[in-house]
């Protein structure tokens, strides 16, 4: 074990965090979402509901400095590397913010691996507030690098990505593609006309998800020919770090949340926490959660401190945190009762926002199994 | 082919039961219904699902064995023919179901000979939609915590209080109801009547689910009045009542018709289904052993469900007359619940889109069904009170509460 | 479903199963078992312990006539099917009873697939008592059909057969070899003095089990020339369904003397069962056993009266009591607190009779996929 | 390669420690080990064990950070390094395992000075083997419901009752008894006391465990005495005594030294080599997909545990001092539980094969292994009782009991 004992949460990274975490406490994010919601309950008759995005919570962020904290400080950022990000991500998990924070963490993290000019441009673009979001998935969801159903040619993109996360808060997207000797990554303003954004009806309220389509756009290449697939393999412990640290803080929410329900509602003559059907349970969200955590801090610190443990630390971080989310948003439904079963109740939103991360960026029984092609 | 245990009168009207469905299942609504009678809030829904049921009446597939004067059709164990026909001719299902599987089996064993005639054929029938007012919002599943209070004034009661959870409640005539003759006796100051649900003292108001889909309701009772004789039972025998409708929500009822929509096998067929159609990494899900080996799981506990029903019938074999039966709303739940998320687990992100998405495997269907799977765990008394039932009652542990 | 709504379960079977239960009753089998296992517990210093085996028990048997229920009547058996023998193991599961009987049903069922005047000849040889064992896994345990490590050459067997259950108690062995077409199943005397006994010392304490070596020994072929798969592939439905009914009736046991026990002993001034913590899990058992016993009919009455599904049905017979076994042996140890974990206490036997039929015939995850194939 | 956060005593400290394990590293006694401490019967394992003790004790790798006025070796946040490094040696465990994991902290925090001096030394050394007499027949996990009385009669105490579950009380010197004053009050009615074995008053009478192995033993109270002065605590104090105690046998204590034996990290390894030693219907049981994921699952699991035990000691991450450290006996046995399950359903039925079989892989190991993880679940604490420490303690739930 090469990485630090307190897992590089040092003195910056701690106020870092607690900046971030009082921020959103300020601003119940959750009951932000609510009026977007309102009205578009109804799967079978109601309105579509718009990508909701705080855009004035998103220019406090930026004014926070969080947006920049995973760009190098060559591109204006500052500069620093996972631990960091990861604290950010598990706070957001555990407020389920709607942010393209999110997206521009993992971004930043990808094009950090790429040495080319147009990579460390648009770091710099995103510095200065630009959102990027990723494009990355084929339509069958599989993170293998040859995955991508989108082609480049002749200078243009031609094809779909699916499964693209806050598609409508973005201005720029980071596009895998096919090219004559492999996987490229590609630079596309959101905006350009040949690009057709389709949002997808989804499930999980905190986020925004689109097919994209790429009808011939101009693409700038952002890693040199054919190195896209060992950039995005290289950047992969840190996408699955992030999404573990988000599916933390959510599932620290979801412990919390029912804890505090068991100790509030009674039954037959005792608050709900007295009985061991209840209890044990929680209990056991607690265990599940505390695994995931303490796997994401060491994945983190790895890819900071000893990136040669890093795949195997992430691929770790995220198995344990599939498992957590699908468990947690079981356990904390199931042990609200009836009223963690309506709509007016948190606990629907984080259980929609866990089953989605779940799948991100590989389940758990995808995780485990390239994992133990490392042991 | 017909089962060869049928008596000839049992084949005769199986075959008239298959014949008949074939010949008369209806086209598809215009609109897709929800995935169970409890979600319909579209009128016109309600009105395609009740000539549907009645149509189903008329034709001896409901109240088969029941005698003519409640309504009833005369025959001797045919109901269960019928009711294992309708499941599996991939028909509609019959929307009276709290009026079918709840306030049937209450009134045949506890209703007066007047109640029987007058509000039986309604109920086969559907012109009365049901609802049921057991729930309260600070009860949950301790029921006889309830706080709905009754007043006798002259030949009326005068009830006040709140109902949560009531299905149905928004397009319902009559309500099974519970409420308080007597704040001092828990059990023994419960009172159960059939409460008529068009009058100014009660006030619908629906409650969305986690799904978006509305079908749940409060249901508030402002000076409602409810006449004597639509008392069910004697005053303070109401918890007595409704443990004989309660058990036969919880699976161990006398069916008078089915109510349910698709078999747990047709279910588990789909997502077997599913697996050999979903690719990913560049294979068949089916094709990776570790997801094979997840379903065939559930795939064995769906089919042991299915022969425990068969062996709960068997006396030589089931081990007591409500072992097996106890357990049928718990393990039916709960197999459903794994089963929905390994559907989810088996799309991976296609998981994400949701009933409305263009591209959303069978219309969403599968993340809507595993949310709704999540009323089976909790209603008509959650996974950890089945537990216990069937911990006292089977096993005959201490009681826990 | 062409199967009988009893699962041919009718009255004279009943009659069988109730007239075998009394008499195992009656032979109080964990305290006659007893005496043979003191002084053997140390695994470090304990003397061998000798393969116990009631022969006034097994004599009685013989006398009730159920060691030929499963025998045709041609050979002068009772010629009832695998609804019989079904009821018969579940009892001998019941009552973790070390006897012959279970592997003379066993053996009954592969001869019954030999068309051979040998093998009419062992069910002759069968039903006037003499006991048959099976001979049929290499070392790696494995059922698939080229699995034995025994080879049969120049009318001798050569190797050695492993797991070889109640190999003391027998008379005559039914030896899987490889032939040149194949596999055969031959008839091998067990006091041959070519045939070489080595006792395991298994953890078992119900069972005796050894390796058996033949130093070039005659033996009677059973099958026709390369037919030995296939008969023992007829066969394997009603191996799979006689293991997965003993594991029924042990965990049947283990859930009564489990619920019995919470009953009695007092916690916290509470009957342990008043505890959710250990009555939810007791009813989870009974959940399980209920499965498993289910399957169990269902898989006995298909190879009676709808041989097309027998196999299918099998499967998942032992797929779910192999999971059974293994669930209600911790459970009933867990649960019995210190008490199921001493040597005294009937607990442990059967825990370690369940852990051993767990994995006999293949354990559930080989079931599953077996079952598989056929889905 | 050292930790790069060590200060350069702590790195110096390691390297000797390093250095002394590997030339001190004892033979290997002719016949094995059994695999923990509490299962030694054999007397010349203890006298092997008891000298291994004492050299590490000699050379400091025990009672490092303690002053040397308690037999301590006076340096500072060292213990940890010396107890990881013996973990990683390969070495055999340390024999007095109640004595340095349960009598040493008991003592510290409430011992008195005399008794401190006396008694801290020849446990370091081994010299004096200590037991545990907390648990009774009739008690189990319920501990405050024991039953063993002591009356005082001038400056003694008579000890009458019996014990149950005594590790190594057939070697032992002291025993660390609970014992009832007063019948009348539960919790305030049980004083702590360090009895001698040696006295005609005590008998040791083996339990036999279903490995066949014994270690564990019942002890028989008649008439014992034990000095007013071996008292520790205030008469009626000794539940709250015993909870220090207890707290640390849960995992919530310093350590004065490493107890256990291979580090579930090792014991994890094994099991992945043992899939890929072992084949099964033709291939590597490790190249099964379905058992891999199992396999991996525990491994993410163990992996978990390790770096549970090092967030426990960040205070900005851990969530609360005791929130980690009260889960470590429950999550560690119960993953070691899986862990063999595993073990065994890779073995198959080579997994019958026990302890003195020729051909059982690793001479029994694993069945004997699993069969001992229930020492685990149960002893010390259930996991039922884990559960409800954890949800009371730490998450503040209603207390159940």
């Amino acid at each position: 074990m090469t990485t630090p004992k307190d897992f590089g949460f040092d003195d910056d990274i701690n106020m870092l965090k607690d900046t971030y975490a009082k921020f959103l406490l300020e601003q119940k994010t959750t009951e932000s979402l609510r009026p977007s919601l309102k009205g578009t309950e109804d799967p079978y008759h109601g309105s579509p509901r718009p990508a909701y995005f705080d855009t004035q919570n998103w220019q406090k962020t930026v004014e926070l400095g969080m947006h920049a904290v995973a760009i190098p400080e060559a591109q204006g950022g500052i500069g620093m590397g996972l631990v960091a990000a990861t604290a950010l991500a598990e706070e957001i998990g555990r407020y389920a913010l709607p942010t393209p924070l999110s997206n521009n963490l993992l971004a930043a993290f990808i094009l950090r691996q790429a040495p080319t000019d147009s990579a460390k441009q648009l770091l710099e673009d995103m510095a200065s507030g630009l959102c990027a979001a990723l494009a990355l998935y084929g339509e069958d969801g599989s993170l293998e690098a040859d995955s991508t159903d989108v082609q480049f040619s002749d200078g243009k993109l031609l094809g779909s990505a699916w499964y693209v996360t806050d598609a409508q808060k973005c201005d720029v997207l980071i596009v895998a593609a096919q090219c004559q000797d492999g996987i490229d990554l590609f630079r596309v303003n959101r905006a350009d006309p040949t690009v057709e954004l389709s949002p997808d009806r989804i499930v999980d309220l905190t986020r925004d998800q689109a097919r994209v389509a790429f009808h011939a756009t101009d693409a700038e290449p952002l890693t040199e020919q054919g190195q896209g697939s060992r950039c995005l393999n290289l950047a992969l412990p840190a996408l699955l770090t992030l999404t573990a640290a988000d599916i933390a803080g959510a599932a620290e929410w979801q412990l919390q949340a029912t804890a505090d329900y068991a100790k509030v509602r009674h039954q037959f003559d005792h608050p709900l926490g007295f009985f061991q059907a209840v209890k044990h349970p929680i209990v056991d969200m607690m265990i599940a959660t505390d695994e995931t955590r303490s796997l994401v801090y060491q994945a983190a610190a790895a890819f900071d401190f000893d990136p040669d443990d890093a795949a195997r630390c992430a691929h770790l971080a995220k198995s344990s945190a599939s498992d957590t989310a699908e468990f947690c948003a079981n356990r904390s439904t199931q042990l609200h009762g009836g009223i963690g079963f309506t709509w007016e109740a948190d606990v629907q939103i984080y259980h929609k926002r866990q089953m989605h991360s779940q799948f991100m960026f590989g389940d758990g029984v995808w995780q485990r199994a390239k994992l133990a092609e490392l042991l | 082919m017909s089962d060869k245990t049928l008596t000839p009168e049992q084949a005769e009207f199986q075959d008239f039961c298959r014949a008949w469905l074939q010949e008369n299942k209806p086209a598809p609504h215009p609109t897709p219904l929800p995935q169970a009678a409890y979600e319909v809030t579209d009128p016109s829904h309600l009105t395609y699902l009740t000539e549907w049921q009645a149509k189903c009446y008329e034709a001896g597939l409901i109240a088969s064995d029941l005698p003519k004067q409640y309504g009833g059709h005369g025959m001797t164990d045919c109901q269960q023919i019928a009711s294992n026909e309708v499941r599996s001719a991939g028909v509609p299902y019959f929307i009276n179901w709290i009026g079918l599987g709840m306030a049937v089996p209450t009134l045949l064993e506890c209703g007066t000979e007047a109640q029987k005639e007058t509000f039986l054929p309604p109920i086969f029938s559907a012109e009365h939609i049901w609802c049921q007012g057991f729930s309260e919002p600070g009860a949950g599943s301790d029921l006889a915590s309830l706080q709905a209070s009754a007043v006798k004034e002259g030949d009326q009661w005068i009830i006040n209080g709140s109902k949560v959870w009531t299905s149905l409640g928004h397009f319902a005539q009559y309500m099974l109801l519970l409420a308080r003759q007597d704040k001092n006796d828990k059990y023994g100051g419960i009172t159960y009547f059939l409460a008529p649900m068009d009058q100014p003292g009660i006030t619908v108001k629906p409650i969305h689910k986690m799904t978006g889909e509305s079908g749940f309701n409060e249901v508030f009772l402002d000076n409602a009045i409810v006449g004597d004789h639509l008392r069910v039972g004697n005053v303070g025998d109401g918890w007595k009542v409704a443990m004989a409708t309660l058990t036969s929500e919880r699976g161990a009822g006398v069916g008078v018709g089915a109510v349910v929509g698709e078999s747990p096998m047709a279910v588990m067929q789909q997502v077997i289904q599913l697996a050999k159609d979903t690719r990913r990494n560049g294979q068949r899900v089916w094709d990776d052993p570790v997801w094979r080996d997840r379903i065939v799981k559930v795939y064995e506990r769906t089919e042991a469900s299915l022969y425990n029903g068969r062996r709960a019938r068997v006396k030589a074999l089931n081990g007591g007359a409500m072992r097996i039966p106890l357990q049928g709303k718990l393990t039916g739940s709960e197999i459903s619940q794994s089963l929905h998320q390994i559907a989810l687990g088996i799309l991976g992100l296609k998981s994400s889109l949701y009933v409305g998405d263009e591209h959303a495997p069978a219309n969403g269907k599968w993340p809507l069904g595993y949310m709704n799977t999540y009323t089976g765990t909790i209603s008509g008394g959650s996974s950890e009170i089945q537990r216990n039932i069937l911990g006292e009652r089977v096993l005959g542990l201490a009681k826990s509460k």
